[in-house]
């Protein structure tokens, strides 16, 4: 029916993936890198449900895994979301590279 | 026949007069300590005698021949089967003898330092030292096991040290007594690898059969003996000469020498009891106790015994000429006459007559025990008197001290080898054996007893002769009844121990032979030894300068002589700069820096790495997980390409 | 080409380049909004993919709701957020070929494997269906996760709240 | 005979010891129980001996066996055999001196009593143990009560001899963990049994990678070169006791696990690195005593010299005769009581002068007549003389060295023999210019001789040193059976 | 239905104390000591509970959730530890604003735990290990006032948000290979293809990160130290107990399969850990960070346990747990108790502690005795039996590296153990005297020292119950 394969949306979501990660490893503000990290959730989100739909549309496993991450990624986020605001509180920044006391 | 008990008390008590008086002599006897050790040692010394009376004239004889009889044997510790340190008692001719000059000697010195150490703080340690050698060297001469011998070869050297230091708060006698130590232990490390060598092949450490199974050339034990073990020598050659090394150190043997002299630091009665006439002549005995294996089985190690002896006898009294302390003359004659000792061993033969040198070194052993102890403890009273040991010091005494001038001379002519006194028998024995055996020898031999007449009577007119001795101060005559009774007793003893038929009490195979004294054989040395009293009359018994024109004349000679050739500074040299610096100190510094080093190393490298190392945690988290993913993928290429590659 | 596959293309591109300016453009406010505009496309995917549920879940939740609280806390940090100096070449680089590395190893190995799926019957990923399940107890119910996500949201909650919320005037 | 009363004493004295009030308690009560324990020990000595004359043969006697941890087969399993019983009996002799020598601790002394005893119990554990875990285990235990009273107690440079000690000597234990667990797994009968373990084979390639290990582990507490450099520093920081303990105890565990683990249960390895080991000690024994001509403090000259003595150990296990490793036990247990009361008369006199410096000494026999003659008998012991445990042991390995007759083991036996000289310059050395000579500091003029409990101290060790001296037999007959069981298994005897 | 609520009575205990301080916290007038004490009491009763009806075996929700002895066994484990946090951080607690809260998150981490243990596939695994990390994260922010401890708290949650995308990626394609994210079901469809493999590894980083295996350990300094200690000893010994545990059901049953590839995994990854984790702790300063570091390399020895496989790997893991609970909460503990006295946190300041808190010094000693594995302490034990389930493979090279770090572990242990023996310090720390609570729980961690290792029931119990 159509041309698109399991291996296309693979590759979008591999590339997804990995622009996340560079904006994690990357950008130096916090809240930029939280992005990232939904970027890569839903890179992630996207691998089940092309699994789920190309490969094991007997079973709903991959639906629902993204279900709860999507849960979890909003969980996570807020607590970051608090984690750095409190951060900003105390260090006037939210500059990763300024939060680095404790090191070596 | 023979008590084991009185036998056994021989050596104990005064190993027990050392032991009350070395655990309690301080506090509890303070008072008579001496008479604790002296009446110890007079019963050892009857015992001895007794012992001796039973062996020689009742029953040690059998068939005409005297008997080895072990007397006790203990097993003391068990190496392997066979093989084991038994404590025992041996009594053959020799160690009978031994026996008796031991105790005599010993309790002529007992006798003696009651008076000669009266009011030394340290009495009754004296004393129990004295007890502790004195039962060593009993214990050396009765030991029927070859490491029973070194065992008492040990406590005697260690008893020699501690009465060496006697006066432990002079530095002189501290250094003279460790170098005693250490050389003679130096030496003792041949003897114990000879021991080794030698019961390994014998398999054994028991004398007898030791002697039995390394003299039957039949037996397997000497099979491999002979093979050429090392250096184209056979092992047996190699056991000989170690086990000589240990006798030719407690001897004072060229080059083993060095201690002798230095060991006068000790008190006067000591130098006369060991350095004289007991511990020293340990070397003595033990090649005579090994004699038949040196004698049948290995010429070539008594060839050794023999050279070493006589150039040790010359070398020695050549430096008696020139020394000027009057204990370290006698030292030096001490070291001469053992070294006629051993070459008397030396040109030995075994059996019968062959077994001349055997006798008359034995002989000699026992003539030499009393007048040598005899010219010490004349010498001590001298000292004693003078409270000096130089020569220079001392001159005219023959007034001041009569019983010690006559004594001395009975001595001094003992030692010079004039009829009829002890020393030309003893002399006339030896020169004869060598005369038969070895002409090179024998020449020294006579060269060496001239030279032994002049320094002797060079001793005797520079201390009873010569310029007049003024007093100053108190000086308390020769010493009491104690110090002169042993002076006599010994001077009877050097006068007439000549008369005791030795052939027939001790020799080499235990066959009595007879001895006859050829008058010709005998105008040499006696003219030489006459000759040399006469040049020493000449020049010592009044003042005169004659000495110093020879001495003068002979610089580099006489200098070297005196300064004893400067073997002292090559030892110097060799433990100094040789073994301390390129041995002890590398040691040490390998261990500091090398060694210990390393280990610190060890630990301050992973200290550094760990510094080096502390950016990777730089506090960014960024950074993280680049490791993070870094270390991700990494793995995945690992695994997925290296580790599936084989 | 169908004209699916245009559509698909079409998502995939706004979807990357979306994402990709939301990591790399300086301006915070404006990369909020790419993000928007990338999780916005994904949900485009979904509804190609005929998931309609997901797609509407990824919109309220991601749209409505990770969104709009990325953007508060933008205006929470504002002063200082908001014009940070740019991240250093080096690093930017670094990461850069790590990320390309790491895209093309994984790519190569998800591209080189034989995916093997199903032959039974696919279950219609409709409302009913998964409504069904998500609250079921026997097989293939999800009641167990739907508590615990719940237990953790209740958690989640309550460390925002301590963490975020503003002290009390020291007395 | 409960065995196990062994372990129980000490442990109920260092509890007893932590519970009680004053320091004068702690003192009686662990001298009490170090008594006790010698008691025990010479108890443990004749009933072993009337045991053995009533014809028990079997290789261990008076054992005892619980499961300790069933899964992995390990058992608390306890027996003794004559070389254990000499160790046992060396550890109480130490023990009771050690803790005579201690009696003017002042600081912290409930704690340095405490570490004492704990130190001891690892000893008599490790002694008396037959299984491997249980080995290991004692063995362990016996280091850091070192490390603590080395490093609270001492003095010098202190922190760093505990640190350097308590590493190298957890390194040596690390191998011997390593070792352990080859020779359970290797086996093939997942055991630490040890006399199980005696009788199966274990496989050629095996031991000849684990046997180093176990010995390397071992020699290092008995201070194989290289690894003996904890030996000076540890020993000179130590306090008295702490010296004693680690020179007279301490260094032979390693030299009984040696024997008792690695020869034993790797005999054909041990075989195989025969050489290198003889090579080692030779180097030890030499190299050690001329590193002691250099020394200028008393605790390092002793330090060094036990480096030295314990060569000898290592070489009569190297020889692999019956004579020479019955001489190895023998020096061990020689040099353990010879070594401690080295220490403890280092100890009096560093008490007294504050120093221990021999060059600032001198002339102390003097001042101090007992204390001095103790120095004298114990460097005599040293330097190896007849009459003393010393010589009897040294005269051992040699014998037992000198029956293999290549050139080879010649050689390192003339070697060995040879320190018998440098050990008499060094020992004279220094005894000689600290007892001996004029007196160098007239504050010395004031100092007392040696109090009721260092005399008692002294004369303990010394009663034991002048028994194996004058008597050698007995530890001979004691030490032998088990010494000719591992030359047996060397032999390819094996016996069940 | 009795049986079923038996089965996750662990889980239902745990949620009933988080709602009753829930309302605790709605009512909000009780005194701080007050809720401590009801907290207290309820965590007894929770751990009294896991011991009862240990015995039940079974799955819940068609195997999403199971549990048998072990587990069982497991959970109280990690109740006992979180009760001894309770009791040892009763002075910090004491005087926190937020205490009610901070049980309520660190109870749900816990929960999170209870679930991740008992997790029949990859999604309750996925939401377990989440729960428990995500109200850690919150929880290391708990110093409110400190900036360290919100620093700690943004690396805690950045770090670990990465890592669990990166965990979610290898699950999506484990799931993309297999079609299942049933644990009981994986073995059977694994094949062993690259990029399954690929996938494990990523999963196994998501483990690994938790674990502070290197190189995914470099969160874990950083976050000990800046957070509370309490937070720093739950995450140290609680969390990475919890990962132990599910780490030996994954790798043994799920991944069964793949054996060979985590063997591998394991040994070099363990022999990195050991190594790094020793070296770095070898200069650290801060106690805290100290005792990451050290813990760090504690993790490569449990790997070597790990690694051994059957029986014995899992047992002496689990024991090891055991054993490094008692002994890093003592440690833990001695720490929390002189920093909330007195604020001093670094080696140096120990110095001279000996003179002033004898019988603290002790516990504290002890305590590093056991990690360092000296005996007679159980950490003794524990190192022995996890180095003898490695050895068990014949990797002897593993082994005796192992072995050799233990020594590099040593010297820093001793360099702690100096200061306050050894030492002098003119001011040393003053005398603390701890309530009643603290005493409470250094005595239960000593007494499980002593005990846990000397007396081998324990030991045994725990071999008896690993079996699956």
């Amino acid at each position: 029916m159509t041309g698109i394969g399991l291996s296309h949306i693979l590759v979008v979501s591999i590339a997804l993936f990995f622009i996340g990660v560079y904006g994690f490893l990357t950008r130096r503000n916090m809240i930029m890198m939280l992005m990232s990290i939904e970027l890569i959730l839903n890179s992630v989100n996207l691998n089940f449900i092309a699994f789920n739909k190309y490969l094991w549309a007997n079973k709903m496993d991959g639906l629902f895994f993204t279900i709860f991450i999507i849960a979890i990624a909003a969980a996570e986020a807020a607590v970051a979301i608090a984690i750095i605001i409190n951060l900003y509180r105390s260090h006037k920044s939210i500059d990763v590279e300024d939060a680095s006391d404790l090191k070596f | 026949m023979f008590e084991k008990l009185s036998l056994s008390l021989i050596p104990l008590l005064p190993l027990l007069s050392f032991l009350l008086l070395g655990l309690f002599g301080r506090k509890v006897f303070k008072n008579f300590s001496g008479i604790i050790g002296t009446g110890a040692l007079l019963a050892s010394a009857g015992l001895s005698l007794s012992t001796a009376y039973n062996y020689f004239f009742v029953s040690g004889k059998v068939d005409g021949v005297y008997q080895k009889i072990t007397a006790l044997k203990i097993t003391w510790l068990e190496f392997s089967p066979g093989v084991s340190i038994d404590i025992g008692i041996l009594l053959d001719p020799i160690s009978v003898m031994m026996l008796v000059v031991v105790t005599f000697v010993s309790l002529m010195v007992h006798i003696y330092s009651l008076g000669y150490m009266k009011g030394e703080e340290r009495f009754s340690t004296y004393y129990a030292f004295l007890g502790l050698f004195t039962f060593s060297m009993l214990g050396l001469v009765m030991s029927s096991n070859i490491f029973q011998i070194y065992i008492f070869w040990e406590l005697v050297g260690v008893s020699s040290f501690l009465l060496i230091g006697y006066y432990f708060d002079k530095p002189s006698a501290v250094a003279a007594a460790k170098k005693a130590f250490i050389v003679t232990r130096f030496a003792d490390l041949g003897f114990l690898i000879g021991i080794l060598v030698l019961s390994f092949n014998a398999h054994t450490l028991d004398f007898e059969t030791l002697i039995q199974r390394l003299t039957d050339p039949n037996s397997e034990y000497m099979r491999s003996a002979i093979a050429p073990a090392f250096l184209g020598l056979s092992s047996l050659t190699w056991g000989l000469v170690l086990v000589f090394i240990g006798g030719a150190g407690k001897s004072a043997m060229f080059p083993l020498h060095i201690w002798l002299p230095d060991a006068m630091e000790g008190p006067t009665p000591v130098s006369a009891l060991i350095h004289a006439a007991t511990m020293v002549v340990a070397g003595v005995f033990l090649v005579g106790r090994l004699f038949p294996i040196f004698a049948i089985s290995c010429p070539g190690a008594l060839e050794l015994v023999a050279y070493t002896g006589a150039f040790s006898a010359l070398f020695a009294a050549i430096i008696a000429c020139t020394q000027t302390d009057i204990k370290r003359v006698l030292a030096y004659s001490t070291m001469s006459q053992i070294g006629y000792m051993m070459f008397a061993l030396g040109v030995s033969g075994y059996g019968n007559e062959d077994g001349l040198g055997y006798m008359a070194s034995m002989f000699h052993l026992f003539t030499h025990a009393m007048f040598k102890a005899l010219l010490f403890l004349g010498a001590g009273a001298v000292i004693h008197f003078v409270h000096s040991n130089e020569m220079n010091d001392m001159g005219g005494l023959r007034k001041h001290m009569p019983i010690t001038h006559i004594t001395f001379l009975i001595a001094c002519l003992a030692i010079a080898g004039v009829p009829p006194l002890a020393g030309f028998f003893s002399k006339e024995e030896i020169l004869l054996a060598a005369f038969h055996h070895n002409k090179l020898i024998y020449g020294i031999a006579l060269i060496t007893s001239g030279i032994t007449a002049f320094y002797m009577f060079r001793l005797y007119f520079t201390i009873f002769w010569g310029k007049e001795f003024h007093s100053h101060g108190e000086h308390h005559g020769e010493g009491g009844v104690v110090m002169m009774l042993p002076l006599i007793l010994l001077s009877l003893g050097a006068a007439f121990a000549g008369f005791i038929p030795f052939s027939q009490l001790v020799t080499s195979d235990g066959k009595p032979f007879e001895t006859v004294l050829h008058l010709g054989f005998s105008i040499a040395p006696v003219l030489l030894g006459l000759t040399g009293i006469f040049i020493a009359l000449r020049f010592y018994k009044t003042q005169n300068d004659l000495s110093e024109k020879i001495s003068s004349s002979l610089s580099g000679f006489y200098k070297s002589a005196y300064h004893k050739f400067y073997i002292d500074e090559v030892y110097l040299f060799i433990t100094h700069k040789v073994i301390f610096n390129l041995l002890g100190k590398p040691a040490a510094w390998f261990d500091k820096t090398i060694v210990d080093g390393f280990i610190n190393r060890l630990g301050s490298s992973s200290e550094k790495i760990s510094e080096e190392t502390k950016t990777l945690q730089s506090g960014q988290v960024q950074q993280y997980a680049a490791y993070f993913l870094a270390g991700a993928i990494g793995l995945g290429i690992i695994f997925i390409y290296v580790l599936t590659l084989k | 080409m169908t004209a699916q596959d245009i559509i698909f293309y079409l998502l995939a591109a706004f979807t990357l380049v979306t994402g990709f300016l939301a990591v790399t453009t300086t301006k915070i406010f404006r990369s909020a909004i790419f993000l928007l505009f990338s999780l916005i496309g994904i949900a485009g995917i979904y509804f190609w993919l005929e998931y309609e549920f997901i797609a509407a879940v990824q919109i309220i939740v991601y749209v409505g709701g990770i969104v709009v609280l990325i953007i508060f806390s933008i205006f929470l940090t504002q002063e200082a957020g908001s014009n940070l100096p740019d991240t250093a070449l080096s690093k930017k680089i670094t990461g850069g070929l790590a990320v390309v590395f790491g895209f093309g190893f994984t790519l190569l190995q998800v591209l080189q494997h034989k995916f093997i799926g199903t032959t039974e019957q696919g279950i219609e990923p409709n409302v009913a269906n998964i409504g069904n399940r998500m609250l079921g107890v026997n097989e293939f119910g999800y009641s167990l996760p739907f508590e615990v996500v719940s237990i953790l949201l209740l958690a989640a909650m309550v460390g925002c709240i301590v963490i975020a919320l503003k002290k009390p005037a020291e007395k | 005979m409960n065995l196990s009363l062994l372990i129980i004493i000490p442990l109920a004295a260092a509890i007893a010891v932590l519970l009680s009030r004053n320091g004068q308690q702690v003192k009686w009560i662990s001298f009490l129980a170090s008594l006790a324990q010698l008691g025990l020990s010479l108890f443990l000595l004749s009933a072993f001996m009337g045991e053995r004359a009533n014809g028990n043969v079997s290789q261990m006697l008076f054992e005892q066996r619980y499961s300790w941890f069933a899964p992995l087969n390990i058992e608390y399993y306890i027996g003794v055999d004559g070389i254990s019983i000499s160790m046992i009996l060396l550890t109480a002799f130490v023990v009771l001196a050690g803790v005579l020598m201690s009696w003017n601790v002042e600081k912290m002394t409930k704690e340095f009593y405490f570490l004492l005893l704990l130190l001891s119990l690892g000893a008599y554990g490790f002694f008396i143990s037959l299984d491997l875990f249980t080995l290991f285990f004692f063995l362990e235990i016996a280091v850091i009560p070192k490390y603590l009273l080395i490093g609270i107690w001492g003095s010098g440079n202190k922190e760093y001899s505990a640190n350097k000690l308590a590493l190298m000597l957890m390194g040596g234990s690390a191998l011997v963990l390593v070792g352990i667990f080859a020779i359970y797994f290797m086996s093939g009968i997942h055991s630490f049994d040890m006399v199980k373990l005696s009788q199966v084979h274990i496989a050629i390639e095996v031991q000849k990678i684990f046997f180093p290990m176990l010995f390397v582990g071992f020699g290092v507490f008995t201070a194989i070169f290289p690894f003996h450099t904890w030996v000076p520093d540890g020993h000179s920081s130590a306090p008295t006791a702490g010296s004693m303990f680690l020179a007279g105890i301490s260094m032979k565990l390693g030299g009984y696990g040696c024997l008792r683990v690695a020869t034993y249960l790797m005999p054909e390895a041990a075989k195989e690195y025969a050489p290198i080991i003889i090579i080692l000690a030779s180097i030890a024994i030499l190299y050690g005593a001329f590193a002691t001509m250099m020394q200028k403090d008393l605790k390092y000259i002793n330090a060094y010299s036990s480096v030295s003595h314990c060569g000898f150990v290592l070489l009569g296990i190297g020889m692999l005769t019956k004579t020479s490793i019955e001489g190895a036990v023998m020096q061990m247990v020689s040099h353990g009581l010879m070594t401690a009361l080295f220490f403890a008369v280092i100890g009096m006199i560093y008490e007294r002068t504050h120093t221990r410096k021999v060059e600032e000494l001198g002339g102390l026999l003097k001042i101090m007549p007992f204390v001095c003659s103790v120095l004298f008998i114990v460097g005599l012991c040293s330097l190896g003389l007849p009459g003393f445990s010393g010589f009897v042991a040294e005269m051992t390995v040699f014998m037992g060295s000198w029956q293999n007759p290549e050139m080879f083991y010649r050689v390192a036996t003339i070697a060995a023999c040879m320190s018998i000289v440098v050990t008499a310059v060094y020992i004279l050395r220094a005894v000689g210019k600290t007892a001996m000579g004029p007196i160098t500091n007239e504050h010395f003029l004031q100092l007392k001789d040696a109090a009721w409990n260092e005399r008692l101290a002294a004369i303990v060790l010394l009663l034991g040193i002048v028994a194996i001296g004058i008597a050698p037999f007995w530890l001979s007959d004691l030490v032998s059976p088990g010494a000719e069981l591992i030359v047996n298994k060397i032999a390819g005897v094996i016996i069940y | 239905m009795m049986n079923e609520l038996l089965l996750m009575k662990s889980e239902l205990a745990v949620t009933a104390v988080i709602f009753i301080l829930l309302f605790i916290k709605i009512n909000d007038t009780t005194s701080n000591e007050t809720v401590l004490k009801i907290v207290n009491a309820l965590l007894v009763l929770n751990v009294a509970a896991g011991f009862c009806c240990v015995d039940i075996t079974g799955e819940l929700f068609s195997g999403m959730f199971k549990t048998n002895a072990l587990i069982a066994f497991e959970k109280n484990l990690l109740n006992i530890g979180t009760l001894l946090i309770s009791l040892l951080s009763y002075e910090w607690l004491r005087n926190h604003r937020h205490l009610p809260e901070f049980f309520v998150l660190m109870l749900s981490s816990l929960l999170g735990m209870f679930f991740m243990i008992s997790s029949g596939n990859f999604l309750i695994f996925y939401l377990g290990l989440e729960l428990s990390t995500i109200p850690v994260a919150a929880l290391c922010n708990f110093d409110m006032e400190k900036r360290q401890s919100s620093e700690a708290a943004m690396k805690m949650i950045m770090s670990s948000a990465f890592s669990s995308g990166i965990l979610l990626f290898g699950i999506s394609m484990m799931y993309g290979t297999t079609g299942t994210i049933s644990f009981a079901e994986l073995p059977m469809l694994l094949t062993g293809s690259p990029l399954q493999i690929f996938s494990f590894i990523l999963l196994f980083t998501g483990f690994a990160f938790k674990l502070s295996v290197v190189p995914f350990h470099l969160w874990t300094a950083d976050v000990y130290e800046g957070s509370p200690i309490a937070v720093t000893s739950f995450l140290s010994v609680i969390s990475k107990g919890s990962i132990v545990f599910i780490f030996l059901t994954t790798l043994y049953k799920a991944f069964a399969p793949m054996g060979e590839v985590w063997y591998n995994l394991i040994f070099l990854l363990s022999v990195a850990t050991m190594i790094v984790g020793n070296l770095f702790a070898l200069r650290q300063q801060n106690m805290k960070r100290f005792l990451a570091f050290s813990s760090i390399a504690q993790v490569g020895f449990i790997l070597i346990g790990i690694s051994g496989g059957g029986q014995n790997g899992i047992s002496s893991s689990v024991y090891f747990v055991l054993v490094y609970i008692f002994s890093n909460l003592g440690a833990f503990g001695a720490v929390q108790l002189i920093s909330s006295f007195s604020g001093k946190e670094t080696i140096d300041s120990y110095k001279g502690l000996y003179q002033t808190n004898p019988l603290l010094s002790w516990v504290l000693t002890i305590s590093l005795f056991s990690l360092a594995g000296i005996p007679p302490t159980a950490g003794f034990f524990g190192k022995f039996f996890l180095l003898a389930s490695g050895a068990e493979k014949g990797n002897y090279i593993l082994i005796t590296i192992a072995a050799l770090n233990m020594i590099v572990s040593l010297y820093y242990y001793l360099r702690v153990v100096r200061a306050i023996f050894m030492e002098k310090n003119e001011q040393p720390i003053a005398a603390i005297q701890g309530s009643i609570y603290e005493k409470a729980g250094l005595i239960i961690c000593v007494l499980g020292i002593i005990a846990v290792g000397l007396y081998s029931p324990f030991y045994e119990y725990i071999y008896a119950l690993s079996v699956f």
